[in-house]
Order: structure tokens, then C-alpha cells, then sequence
């Protein structure tokens, strides 16, 4: 064994079965979660609300690109009287009030606002990191477990006004509520002001979390880890964290201005009022760029572990990769510029630019040491490594697709066309979304005690990874040749290149629901998960799977370092299985 | 800078990636600037991609066969990969930034066209108070856009605003687009190009459709403005000097009440307004002119002469019932003139519109047509 | 210098002596080591959450100083309605309760139940004559007279085109400020509460009061600067 | 001290006790340095006398400007309340929150919140200040107000008005404009004597009567009829004198 078990008198008064074990009765099961401070818990809660959320943002993506399938246009028929074609949604929705870009319009919207606030900001830190973060630094739980359920609830409190706004006919603002169109819109409605404030509500999560996670690592690592003893995936959760906590208050004040702006016109952000709507934009960019890499920090963090555990190897360059994550996290704060090089001052826009260029370094340090670790590794092909290559590769494209939109020149021509939406996706979805489905694969036998079929699960990432290219690819050529973004119906012109998106779109779809079922398979009758099956040397891989209510049966202390797989034997594992390799003897 | 476009030279992937060739010499810069960013991602990408693979296929696990010791870090390496792409940085935000000012950067001497943007339209007015009445659509059953003319290889800068929301003005053939603001100025400066002895368009506002030396250039608005956003576009025409300035005196000589009122139609009101009776974003004209109408406070009157005349000028005094009061005014901007061509337009389009005292209004029905100012409202404000 | 030791061994009212919520019977959370990581912990996590707050009121900086850069005139006329004597007056009462504040942690350290309560209600009492000072004097004086923020704006005589802009920054600062001077006294009322009734801090278990002070000189440090931008600056 | 926590172990560099893994016992308490009530009171009075100096300083230059006629420049008075004020700040930071006793770790992130304070505030601002450097034409607005005529349309329903916010067509001016000019016309209407100039007499009057400021009244720029000096409009790196009004107010504005 890895760690040295001290045996104490005080602490076996503690539950050793399962966290998932409970009372009898449904209620009381029931009662038992919803006032949980468990760390698991509370993770497993998240989860399964952020996926939830994230089949609510897909359907608003797959009905996107349903309209997006032909152009709207009229035709004149033979007895001289004219027919629209191609209003897809409205059609399908029998609308009759609301015309299909309108639909459209609400449609990208709910995509974009439930996508960006209600799944992919707390989706990897609050679900696995809330369940992993603890586990893997020894600690018991998060610093302030009742905290952590609280900002569990405003999630969903604010998920409610959301979901609200949405039965109410929904917000056709866009994501980014730019004034003065989010003022005007919708101007006898409520609705745009519910889902402002259910953005607003959503960062107190956010930043309850990202305290939590801060005070955590700083406070509860288990005896004898060091900062350098964390595991990668600590590193990007805590870079992630820091973000969280400078940046969300900024959001906060800016939407808490939007509400006030809208309810009575306070003027600030209102040019009509003598407002300026940039500085809207500089307000909720200061928020929104950083926001980003809270998205793909902790990606990058579940990467490094997923490659060095199914390489079974370590991790190349391990202070290069911790640092770039912190790199990252500061850098993020300089650049919020470059989402309005078409708004601003010159100056600004230089300045902007090039300390966009900055944010590419550490990136690609990270991408260099990944592919690095790959070098004579002893390389599992299954579904989380599947995933993890498939993150190198279409991270790879979205973050190389980031230099034209970082210079000035290109930009002016690229900016808000579809080359800006196929960029992000592949970033967010190509990297976060990959890395986060890759991560549950990883993580699913120790959080819920079952393996899932490996077979299906590399079918599913395959198909994910090919309706993800189809998808999107394609928007990277409309947007050079003139497409831009958010539009209803467009040009002949673009027409094949739609449709072939929008077939990628639904072999998307296939995919998920492949995962979908592959891990309900998993749950109903998946085989009983190891402790260890991977093999790997982070703590949590010490604990039963699942863990029981407190992670360890005894304090654990650190004695190696998370990756050390030349030197140690994985706990749990058969050595005949996991044998070390031959190293030349140490010169004395 | 004011050399002359070399001749196309694009080649089948530049084609494929920009589709129209570029029509400035900033646009050629920002090519090549896309093309050099291009390959020097392609080069990286398919190093580590190839790398990925390779090393996956070949150190891919074997049972019982351990991973042979391999150094976990190598700073000479680091630094390198680290110091070298990031100088191939340097240099690409150099040039990005040199382009960037050669498109924002005016010309003395310029032709400077004044812009104005609404939901959804666009309009652009030459420094002679011409404004094109020409339209057409993009794409065979899509909407009328208005066409702009512009002079082949004159230096144009434009000044933009917006009467209502953000939109953004996208030339996709000059690589460059400028958001355009309710508050402030915006605007950016291209060459146009010198045109190629077999560049031809069909000019259809003459009796017969004939071709003219041209090419027509799209223009987009970029920036998301609303239900409407992706019907904002227009035809950016670049012709010979001497087809451009006929068509300035054209734009303002007189013409037919009826056809000044369809161009006005076409390009500053079909967003809104359709024609054929098929609903918009505001009431349809066909037979509205002559006809009874239920405003939003449940009154009704008459559609006259008087009531078109106020909801030009003041277009949310009274709101017809169901319809959302978001109109801008068009005071100061559709001169007497213009109006009148409106009305008769409107009237053609009506049964009840040809006959001249249907209802008490004749041909004089302006004369009391000042419409009464809302008690709201202040003629302070007004240019 | 004394040390929050120093006053460990006092005896406990017999009464309270084997209350659960006294400070003597308090234990640390079962995933902590001992109190003091845990104290740590906490305080480390309230200047986390001060950073936020800083950072919230910094877009209301920002957007002083952006529009005070666009509208110069509009800022100076603005900022001549306002009263220095009040808020002059407020600053002194708030830098009082932040002194009061501060001695309440220092007589929690030293198990000094006493001073502990006296200077929480006169926190608490500071606390109730900035917000009266600040309606009776400010907010309802000058909404009658029109300047408020908005569309409510009314107010007829105003030299600049812009005021109503002062006017809508001037409410979205101090509110938001007025408001956490709500929240941080009633975190103050219910330290109160606990240790009227269960003497619940003392030496080793004053978190809750060092952090709620925490809270309370933030809601001092931003008034520290609204004071001057918005009353003196011209 | 007799309860020193940490017994002499081999998990001393562990910072961890074996012993009580739970902190348990009572008496395993590091002690906390409680500040002297001899320095809190003194801090307490530098921050009202540094309160003191900051009025005291924004009165005697309104005094210098009224009795000698010395205007100083903008960025003193801002530049003075802002060290007062940050030095005021620091104080409280130092000695009320203790940042000086506690651990360097709070201090760190306080500073590190600041920093993104700074940068937040520093781009902001170079965005606004140089957009009229390259093309004179981007710098300031059309008009007060924008040209947003199709923002503020009337209410589409009547309930809306109560439920939300009164709205009201201003017709592009800015609404401070406009509550004056309906102050105007009723002010005429009921007063069928009068003509426009001695509506600007009555509003000069009640428009400087909220100043207290002991120049307002006999002041030689009041005397000369609030005029002031066309060429010293304000710019947006100078702060403006006190007395007067700008063009946008004219009655009758030039044309641009």
C-alpha cells in the first residue's frame, strides 16, 4: 500500500458503507439528499441538474440548425400567388403570432444562455470537481460543506427563473444581452428581466463554489501533500476558482445595472439615456472572457489526469502544465478586448491584441506536453482515452482557429460570422463538453460503483467525434466566405454547407443518446466496478468504489506523487498486472 | 497605400476558404495574413497530430508489457516550444494590427458616404444628398436589398450610425466590417477595386434589364439586431466612374410619384411592410389606404391621408391594434417630396386609393395634414 | 502583545457552562483537523468573499469614472446637490462602528461578555442612524424634489443634460452600499443574539464575530471612498 | 503556554497531530494576537482627522476659488481626496481588519482583487478615451442622447406603466432637457407676461440654490450674469468651473 494507515481511536463511529447507501423509504431518501452536506452528493446532484440542462441547450441547438436546414424565401406559383418556404419552426410549432426567426432568435438564445450559465460554467467544477476535488486531496470534504449545498439550491433557484423565462415565451436577446437591444426587446414582458436575474442569481453559485475550492486546496490537502503533490486536475479546478471569484462579482453589478436599466431606465449602459452601450460590453466581457477558461481550465485539468492514468505514465512536464494553468487564469483578466476589436478605440484594440496572443502560450504549452506524454507510454485504447484524443484534436483546431480572431486585420473580417461560432464550439464543446463526457467515463465506475460497456462507449465517442466535425467544420468555410452568425435564413450560396452542418447536428445527437443509454445500461445492470480499475495513483482511486461517506476509512498520508508510475504500484491493482518498469540502478 | 490590385490569383483553397476574391488592397493583406496564419497552424497541427497518432498506434498497451522509463520533463525542449511559436505570435500581431490600420486609417480625399442603419435596413447617402432607390435580392425568392453604388478604384470612407440598436456593417469581399452605434460615429475606409474588362451586372432600373460594367459586393449586418437581422443585407455595386455619376444625377432627378414612393418602399420600408398583404413586423399597405383600422386603444378610424402622414413622422402616436409600436421616425429624413411618392404608392395599392375625394381628402389632403403633436412630445430635439 | 490564550481559563456562568452552543463546548467541523484550521479556513474564506465585493463595487467605480470622463458637467452639477455635512456625518458614524466593531472581536478574544455586547449595539446603533441620516436627509428630500434615478427623474432644473445619469449612479452606489450596511447589520444582530443568549464566542470560538467585523469595515472601506467621489469631488 | 498544539512528534512537519485528528481537545488552540485597545483608539481618531482634512481641503479651495479668484486644477481636488482616501482605507485595512497581524495569504488576496480592480478600470477607460484618435469623427456622441428615436416609444399596453417603469418620449433629447423644457412651458403658460428670458432668470436662480457653496451668491462670475468663457468648455480631462451651462442647454442651440 501506498499510504501508511494510522489507526485512530476517535473516528470509527463514522458510516463505512457507500455514500449512496441510505434510509428505507423513498422520502426519507429523498429527505436524506436534499439535505445532504456531502461533498458526493452534492456532486452527483450537480450532475445530473447540468445534464439535465444540457439536453434543454441541445434541443435549442438541434431545432437551430433545423431552421437553419433551407433559406426562407417566396415563391411565386403558377396561378401568380406567392408561398414562403423554409420556415421550418414555425411550421413544425404551428405558430401563428410569432414568425419563424423570431422562434429562431429565441431558440439561439435559450441555446446560448442555458448552454453558457446553466451547463458548461458549473458543469466540470461543480459536479466532478465537487465530488473529485476533496477525494483527491485527502480532505473529508470541502472547507464549508453547508455552503456547498447552498450553492447547490441557488443553482436551481436560478435555473427556475431561467426555466421560467422560457415558459413564458422566452428571451430573443441573445446570450449576451447586448444593450440597447435587451432593452427594447420584448418590452412589455418580464421575461428578459427573468432571465437576467436568473444569470445573476446563477454567479452566487459560482462564486460559492470557487471560495469553496480555494480555501479547500489551501487548507485541507491531507498530511504530506504538498502544492506540487496535487494532481493536475487540482491545479486547473484551483486556477478555475480564481476566475470564479474575480470575476463573477463583475457580472453581478453588470446585470444587476441591466435589470435596474430595463425595470426604470436608470441610463448607464442606454444611449438614449446618454449610457454607453460598450461600456455594457467591456462590463460583461470583463466577466465573460475570463468565464471562458473557467469553462476549459478544468477540462484541460480532467485531460491530464485521463492521459497519464490510461497511458500509465507520467505526466511530461508536470510544473509546466500547473503553472500554465495559473498562467492562463491571470492572463485571462487582460483580454476581454477581443470579443469588440469592431467597437473600440484603436489603441484599446492594439493593446487588446496583443495581449490576446499571450493567452495562446500556456495553452500551447500544455498542448505540447500532452502529446509529449503520449512518447513511450503503455497506451489503453478505451472510451477516456478515445476522448482524450479527441481533445488534443479538435482543441487543437479551436485553439489554432483563436490566432486569426486574436490579429486585428483578420478579425475585422471574421468577427460575429459563423468562423467565431465554429471557433468556440470547437473550444467549448470540442474541449470542454469532450473532456467533460471523457471525464464521467473516467470517473463513473468510483462515483456510482458500475462499469460501463467499453465497446459502446468507444462507438458512442466515435460518432460524437465525427457528427462533431461534420457540424462544425463547415462553419469554419461559411464563416471566411461571409456567413454571419445568428441569422435566420441566409444566402444560396451557403445552403449546402447548412445542410451538411445540420446532418452533423443529428448524428451528434446519435451519439449522446448512445452514451445516454450506455450508462443507464450501466446503471441498471453494468458489471460491479474495482476500486482501482484503471490503475491509477491519485487518491481517490484508494477509496472503494464508491466511496463511502467519508472517502477514507482512515487519514490518509501522501507519500508519492500522483503520477509516479515508474515507481509505484497502484493501490488495489495486482502487480502481475501493473508490473514497473526496469530502471537502470540509481548511481550510487 | 495606393497601388492597384494585382489581377485574381486565387487558387482552388483560397477560393474555397474566401469564396469572392478580395476587392481592397486591405483585403488582399488580410488574405495573405489569413493564409500565413493558415500554415503556420497546419504546420503545428499536423506535427502533433502526427506525432498523436504515431505514438498512440506505437506505444499502445500490451498486457504484462510495462511503459519503459521516459524523462518526465526536458527544459531545453520546454523552452523551445515555448520561445519559437511564441515569436511566430509576435509577428502575426504585428501584421494583424498593421492591416487593421490600413482599413481604419480615412484617406484624404476619400469619398465619404454617410450610413444609417435601422431594423432593419440599411441606407447610405452620397455627399449630394443622392440616395439609391435601387434594390435587389440577394438570392433568387429572397427579399429586395437596396444596391449602393460605389466608383471602381476610389478611395471610400464611411461614417455610420444607427437610429435604434447596435448593428455592424460587413463587406465580406473587403474583409472588414465596423459595428455601427445609436450614439457615435463609426466607420472604416476600403479602395475599391479596379474592374476587369469581363465583370458585368444586370442593371434592371431602366425599362429593360441591361448589362453595365459592375461588380456587386454583399453586405451583411453583423451584429444580432432582432427578428429581422438576417434580412438586413444590401449590394455593395462597384461600377465605372461615369455609370456612377449617371446614376447620382438619375437618383435625383425627378421621377413618377408612384415609382419614387416603390424604390422608397423597397429600400427603407419592405422590411416592415409588405406589399401583397402577407403580415410583417408592421401592417401590410395593400388595401390599407381608404380602409377602417382598429388601433391598439380600441379606437378605429380611417386610414387618410392625414393618419399615413403622422405615422411617417410620428409613427408610434397611433399603433394599429396587434402590431409592436418599435417604427423609428423618419422626420428629417423623407423630405416632402418623398412622402408624396409614399402616399401615392399607397394609394395605388389600394382599391379605395385611386379615387380622389374618397374620403374628404384630395390631392390637397396635406395641406391640414400637419398631424397634431403628441402633448408628450418636444420639437427640441429634432436636427 | 496579549493573545486570545491568555483569557481561556475564565470560568463560564453555571448556567451556560454545559450549553452546546457556549464557546467552551464548541467543536471543529468533523472534516477539520483542529479549530484553529478551521478558523483559518473561515477567515480566509470571508476575505474571498470580500475580494468579491470589492469587485462589485468596482463597476460602480468604473462607471462613476467613465461617465465623469464623458460628462465632466453633468458630474459637477451633480455632486453640488449633495450635502458634504451628511455625508461627512455618515463617514465619522461609520468610522465609529467600525472602531466599535473592531473592539467587539477584541473582547470576544478576551471572553469579555460584557463589552462584547456593548459595543455590538452600539455597532448596531451606528448602523440605524446612517440609513436614517441617509433617508431623512438624502434619498427622500431629493426624491421629492425629483432627482431620481431614471425615468422617475423630474427633477425640472438641472443645469447639465446628463444629471439624471449622477443622479441614477448616485442611487445604484449608495443603494447597493445602503444595502449591505443591511446586511452586515443584521450578521451583527444575530452575533448579538447568540452571545446575549448562549455567551457563544469567546477566545476560542469568535469566527462568527471576526468575520461579520470583516464584513462591517468592508461596508466602512467602500464608503471610505463613495464619500469623496461623490460628495467633494467636482 | 502550557496547550501549545503541536506535541512533539514525527508529523510535526505533517502539520498534523495523530494524536487528536479532529481537533477534539479544546486546549490544541494556536493563540491569536488581540490588538491593544491604545491603538484602536488612536486609529479610530487619524481616520476622523484625516476625514477632517479631506472636507477641510475640498473647503478651502471652493474658499480660494470664491475670495481670490484661484481656480486650481481639477486633478488636484480628485487626486487630494483620493490619497485621503486610500490612506484612510489602508488604515482601516491594516488595523480594524488586521491584515497586519494575520497571515500574508489574506493580504495577498485582497492585493490580487485590487490588481483586477486596476486592470478593469485602466482598459475600460483607454477604450473611451482614445476612440477619436485615429478619426476625429469617432470621438463623443451625435447628440445628447444618441439618435435612439425608436427607444423610447411610448407603452405598448396601458398596464405597462404600472408595472414596470413610466415611459416617455423624449424625442432624442436628453431627459434632463426635457423635464426642463416642460418646466418651461408651463412656466410660460402661466405666466402670459413673461417671455423666455425671464424664464432663464427664474431658472438660474433656483437652479443654484441647492449649492451651498458660499460663492454662489456673491460671486463675481454670478454677477456677470452666469456667462462664462465659450473657450473654456469643459473637456473630458479638465474638470469645469462651477458656474454657467453648457451649449446643450442653449434655448437656442446652434445647428451642428
Amino acid at each position: 500500500m501506498s499510504t501508511a494507515e494510522l489507526s485512530g481511536s476517535t473516528h470509527h463511529d463514522h458510516h463505512e458503507g457507500s455514500y449512496l447507501d441510505g434510509p428505507p423509504g423513498f422520502w426519507s431518501r429523498i429527505w436524506q439528499w436534499a439535505t445532504t452536506v456531502d461533498h458526493k452528493k452534492i456532486g452527483v446532484m450537480y450532475l445530473f441538474a447540468v445534464m439535465f440542462m444540457f439536453f434543454l441547450g441541445g434541443v435549442a441547438a438541434l431545432a437551430v440548425r433545423l431552421e437553419l436546414l433551407m433559406p426562407i424565401r417566396t415563391e411565386t406559383l403558377a396561378d401568380g400567388s406567392t408561398v414562403v418556404t423554409g420556415q421550418i419552426l414555425s411550421s413544425i410549432l404551428g405558430a401563428t403570432e410569432m414568425s419563424s426567426n423570431e422562434i429562431y432568435n429565441r431558440a439561439f438564445t435559450l441555446h446560448g444562455a442555458i448552454m453558457v450559465f446553466m451547463f458548461i460554467v458549473p458543469s466540470i467544477p461543480a459536479s466532478l470537481g465537487n465530488f473529485f476535488l476533496p477525494i483527491m486531496i485527502g480532505a473529508k470534504d470541502v472547507a464549508f460543506p453547508r455552503l456547498n449545498l447552498l450553492s447547490w439550491y441557488i443553482y436551481v433557484f436560478g435555473s427556475i427563473f431561467g426555466v421560467a423565462s422560457i415558459l413564458m415565451g422566452g428571451v430573443d436577446t441573445g446570450w449576451t444581452f447586448y444593450t440597447p437591444y435587451s432593452l427594447t426587446t420584448d418590452a412589455d414582458h418580464w421575461r428578459v428581466v427573468l432571465m437576467v436575474l436568473a444569470a445573476f442569481i446563477l454567479g452566487f453559485s459560482s462564486i460559492l463554489t470557487g471560495m469553496n475550492f480555494i480555501v479547500t486546496v489551501h487548507k485541507l490537502r491531507a498530511p504530506g501533500m504538498g502544492w506540487f503533490d496535487m494532481p493536475l486536475f487540482i491545479w486547473a479546478l484551483y486556477a478555475t476558482s480564481i476566475i470564479q471569484v474575480l470575476a463573477t462579482p463583475v457580472i453581478g453589478i453588470t446585470l444587476l445595472l441591466l435589470i435596474f436599466e430595463r425595470v426604470m431606465k436608470i441610463g448607464i449602459f442606454d444611449p438614449a439615456m446618454g449610457g454607453d452601450p460598450v461600456l455594457y460590453q467591456h462590463f460583461f466581457w470583463f466577466y465573460s472572457h475570463p468565464v471562458v477558461y473557467v469553462m476549459i481550465l478544468p477540462a484541460m485539468g480532467i485531460i491530464s489526469e485521463m492521459l497519464s492514468i490510461h497511458c500509465r505514465k507520467h505526466i511530461f512536464g508536470y510544473r509546466a502544465i500547473a503553472f500554465s494553468s495559473l498562467g492562463i487564469a491571470a492572463v485571462s483578466f487582460l483580454v476581454w478586448g477581443h470579443h469588440m476589436f469592431t467597437a473600440m478605440g484603436e489603441l484599446a484594440a492594439m493593446l487588446f491584441s496583443a495581449l490576446t496572443f499571450l493567452v495562446a502560450i500556456p495553452t500551447a504549452i500544455k498542448v505540447f506536453n500532452w502529446i509529449a506524454t503520449l512518447y513511450k507510454g503503455s497506451i489503453a485504447i478505451n472510451t477516456p482515452m478515445c476522448y482524450t484524443l479527441s481533445f488534443l484534436f479538435l482543441f487543437s483546431i479551436g485553439g489554432l482557429t483563436g490566432l486569426p480572431l486574436g490579429a486585428l486585420a483578420t478579425d475585422l473580417h471574421l468577427h460575429d460570422s459563423y468562423f467565431v461560432v465554429a471557433h468556440f464550439h470547437y473550444v467549448m464543446m470540442g474541449g470542454t463538453v469532450i473532456a467533460f463526457i471523457g471525464g464521467i467515463h473516467h470517473w463513473w465506475p468510483k462515483m456510482f460503483g458500475r462499469m460501463y460497456n467499453e465497446k459502446v462507449g468507444i462507438l458512442g465517442c466515435a460518432v460524437v467525434f465525427v457528427g462533431f466535425n461534420v457540424t462544425f467544420f463547415t462553419q469554419f468555410i461559411m464563416g471566411t466566405q461571409g456567413m454571419p452568425r445568428r441569422y435566420a435564413t441566409y444566402v444560396d450560396e451557403f445552403h449546402v454547407w447548412h445542410v451538411v452542418s445540420t446532418i452533423g447536428s443529428w448524428l451528434l445527437f446519435i451519439g449522446f443518446v448512445i452514451h445516454f443509454l450506455n450508462f443507464v445500461h450501466s446503471l441498471i445492470a453494468g458489471p460491479k466496478a474495482p476500486p482501482n480499475p484503471w490503475g491509477g495513483l491519485t487518491l481517490e482511486w484508494e477509496c472503494e468504489s464508491p466511496p463511502i461517506e467519508h472517502n477514507f476509512h482512515h487519514e490518509p498520508i501522501v507519500k508519492h506523487g500522483p503520477y509516479d508510475f515508474d515507481t509505484v504500484v497502484p493501490p488495489h491493482c495486482d502487480p502481475a498486472e501493473y508490473p514497473l518498469p526496469e530502471r537502470p540502478e540509481p548511481r550510487a | 497605400m495606393m497601388f492597384t490590385l494585382a489581377s485574381s490569383n486565387q487558387n482552388w483553397l483560397t477560393r474555397l476558404i474566401f469564396r469572392s476574391e478580395p476587392a481592397s488592397n486591405a483585403a488582399v493583406f488580410t488574405d495573405a495574413l489569413f493564409m500565413m496564419i493558415f500554415w503556420f497552424s497546419m504546420f503545428f497541427f499536423v506535427l502533433l497530430m502526427g506525432l498523436m497518432i504515431y505514438w498512440t498506434i506505437k506505444y499502445r498497451r500490451r498486457p504484462g508489457v510495462p511503459a519503459p522509463v521516459s524523462p518526465h520533463h526536458n527544459t531545453p525542449l520546454e523552452i523551445i516550444w515555448t520561445v519559437v511559436p511564441s515569436s511566430g505570435l509576435l509577428v502575426i500581431f504585428v501584421l494583424g494590427f498593421w492591416g487593421y490600420m490600413e482599413k481604419v486609417t480615412p484617406v484624404s480625399g476619400a469619398l465619404e458616404l454617410k450610413v444609417d442603419a435601422w431594423k432593419w435596413g440599411w441606407n447610405i447617402t452620397y455627399p449630394n444628398g443622392a440616395e439609391s432607390p435601387e434594390a435587389q435580392p440577394l438570392s433568387e425568392g429572397d427579399w429586395d436589398f437596396p444596391i449602393f453604388y460605389v466608383p471602381e478604384d476610389t478611395p471610400v470612407s464611411l461614417r455610420m450610425s444607427s437610429q435604434d440598436v447596435i448593428h455592424a456593417f460587413w463587406i465580406p469581399a473587403f474583409r472588414t466590417k465596423m459595428d455601427v452605434y445609436p450614439n457615435r460615429y463609426t466607420g472604416f475606409t476600403f479602395h475599391t477595386p479596379r474592374l476587369r474588362a469581363d465583370e458585368f451586372v444586370t442593371d434592371t432600373s431602366g425599362d429593360e434589364p441591361r448589362q453595365i460594367p459592375g461588380r456587386d459586393l454583399w453586405v451583411f449586418c453583423a451584429e444580432y439586431c432582432g427578428e429581422e437581422h438576417s434580412r438586413m443585407a444590401a449590394t455593395l455595386r462597384v461600377v465605372p466612374r461615369n455609370v456612377y455619376e449617371a446614376k447620382l444625377e438619375s437618383f435625383m432627378a425627378d421621377v413618377e410619384p408612384v415609382e419614387l414612393g416603390r424604390r422608397l418602399w423597397a429600400t427603407r420600408c419592405s422590411a416592415c411592410h409588405s406589399i401583397d398583404g402577407s403580415p410583417g413586423t408592421g401592417p401590410t399597405w395593400k388595401d390599407s389606404y381608404g380602409y377602417e383600422v382598429i388601433l391598439n386603444d380600441g379606437t378605429s378610424l380611417i386610414r387618410d391621408a392625414n393618419y399615413m402622414r403622422e405615422s411617417v413622422y410620428v409613427p408610434n402616436a397611433k399603433i394599429v391594434a396587434g402590431y409592436p409600436a418599435n417604427m423609428p421616425s423618419f422626420q428629417g429624413q423623407i423630405n416632402e417630396q418623398q412622402f408624396e411618392g409614399i402616399l401615392a404608392f399607397m394609394r395605388s395599392l389600394s382599391d379605395r386609393g385611386p379615387a380622389p375625394d374618397a374620403n374628404g381628402n384630395g390631392e390637397n389632403g396635406n395641406d391640414n395634414g400637419n398631424a397634431p403633436e403628441p402633448s408628450d412630445t418636444t420639437d427640441g430635439g429634432e436636427q | 502583545m496579549q493573545t486570545t490564550l491568555d483569557a481561556y481559563d475564565t470560568p463560564a456562568p453555571p448556567h451556560l457552562r454545559d450549553h452546546p452552543k457556549h464557546w467552551r463546548n464548541r467543536r471543529a467541523g468533523h472534516h477539520w483537523r483542529n479549530h484553529d484550521e478551521e478558523f483559518d479556513a473561515a477567515k480566509f474564506g470571508m476575505w474571498l468573499f470580500l475580494t468579491t465585493e470589492v469587485l462589485l463595487f468596482a463597476g460602480i467605480f468604473c462607471g462613476y469614472a467613465v461617465f465623469r470622463f464623458l460628462y465632466p458637467e453633468s458630474w459637477t452639477a451633480g455632486s453640488q446637490h449633495l450635502d458634504w455635512w451628511f455625508g461627512g456625518a455618515n463617514t465619522i458614524i461609520l468610522l465609529i462602528s467600525s472602531w466599535t466593531v473592531a473592539n467587539a472581536v477584541r473582547c470576544a478574544q478576551l471572553n469579555n461578555q460584557k463589552w462584547l455586547k456593548i459595543n455590538l449595539i452600539v455597532t448596531l446603533l451606528c448602523a440605524a442612524a446612517f440609513v436614517i441620516i441617509k433617508l431623512q436627509w438624502e434619498y427622500i428630500p431629493k426624491i421629492n424634489e425629483g432627482k431620481a434615478p431614471g425615468t422617475f427623474f423630474s427633477y425640472e432644473f438641472a443645469q447639465t443634460t446628463h444629471e439624471q445619469l449622477w443622479w441614477s449612479l448616485y442611487y445604484m452606489g449608495t443603494g447597493i452600499h445602503a444595502l449591505h450596511v443591511l446586511i452586515g447589520g443584521s450578521l451583527l444582530g444575530w452575533v448579538l443574539y447568540r452571545s446575549w443568549k448562549y455567551e457563544a464566542y469567546g477566545p476560542t470560538e469568535y469566527t462568527m464575530v471576526e468575520n461579520s467585523a470583516l464584513y462591517w469595515h468592508l461596508v466602512d472601506l467602500v464608503w471610505i471612498f463613495l464619500f469623496p467621489l461623490l460628495y467633494l469631488i467636482h | 503556554m502550557s496547550h501549545a498544539a503541536h506535541a512533539n512528534n514525527a508529523h510535526e512537519d505533517l502539520g498534523w497531530n495523530p494524536e487528536d485528528p479532529h481537533g477534539i481537545n479544546p486546549h490544541a488552540h494556536h493563540g491569536h494576537i488581540v490588538v491593544g485597545w491604545k491603538l484602536q483608539l488612536s486609529v479610530l481618531l487619524a481616520l476622523i482627522f484625516l476625514t477632517v482634512l479631506t472636507v477641510g481641503f475640498y473647503n478651502a479651495e471652493q474658499w480660494a476659488e470664491t475670495a481670490f479668484g484661484i481656480t486650481l486644477p481639477g486633478w488636484v481636488n480628485i487626486v487630494g481626496a483620493m490619497t485621503i482616501a486610500t490612506i484612510k482605507a489602508t488604515l482601516v485595512c491594516m488595523y480594524f481588519m488586521q491584515l497586519r497581524y494575520d497571515k500574508a495569504l489574506n493580504t495577498f488576496a485582497l492585493l490580487f482583487c485590487l490588481f483586477a480592480v486596476g486592470l478593469f478600470l485602466f482598459f475600460s477607460i483607454i477604450d473611451l478615451s482614445t476612440r477619436g484618435w485615429v478619426t476625429e469623427f469617432k470621438q463623443g456622441e451625435i447628440v445628447a442622447g444618441g439618435t435612439g428615436v425608436g427607444l423610447d416609444s411610448p407603452p405598448i399596453d396601458a398596464s405597462f406603466n404600472a408595472r414596470v417603469s413610466p415611459r416617455i418620449t423624449t424625442a432624442g433629447v436628453s431627459i434632463a432637457t426635457y423635464r426642463r423644457n416642460q418646466e418651461m412651458q408651463s412656466w410660460l403658460e402661466a405666466r402670459p407676461d413673461k417671455e423666455e428670458k425671464d424664464f432663464w432668470k427664474y431658472f438660474y436662480a433656483k437652479a443654484y440654490k441647492p449649492s451651498r457653496h458660499p460663492g454662489d451668491e456673491q460671486n463675481y462670475f454670478s454677477q456677470l450674469g452666469f456667462d462664462r468663457d465659450p473657450d473654456a468648455l469643459s473637456t473630458p480631462n479638465r474638470s469645469v468651473p462651477r458656474y454657467g451651462r453648457t451649449d446643450a442647454l442653449d434655448p437656442n442651440p446652434s445647428s451642428d
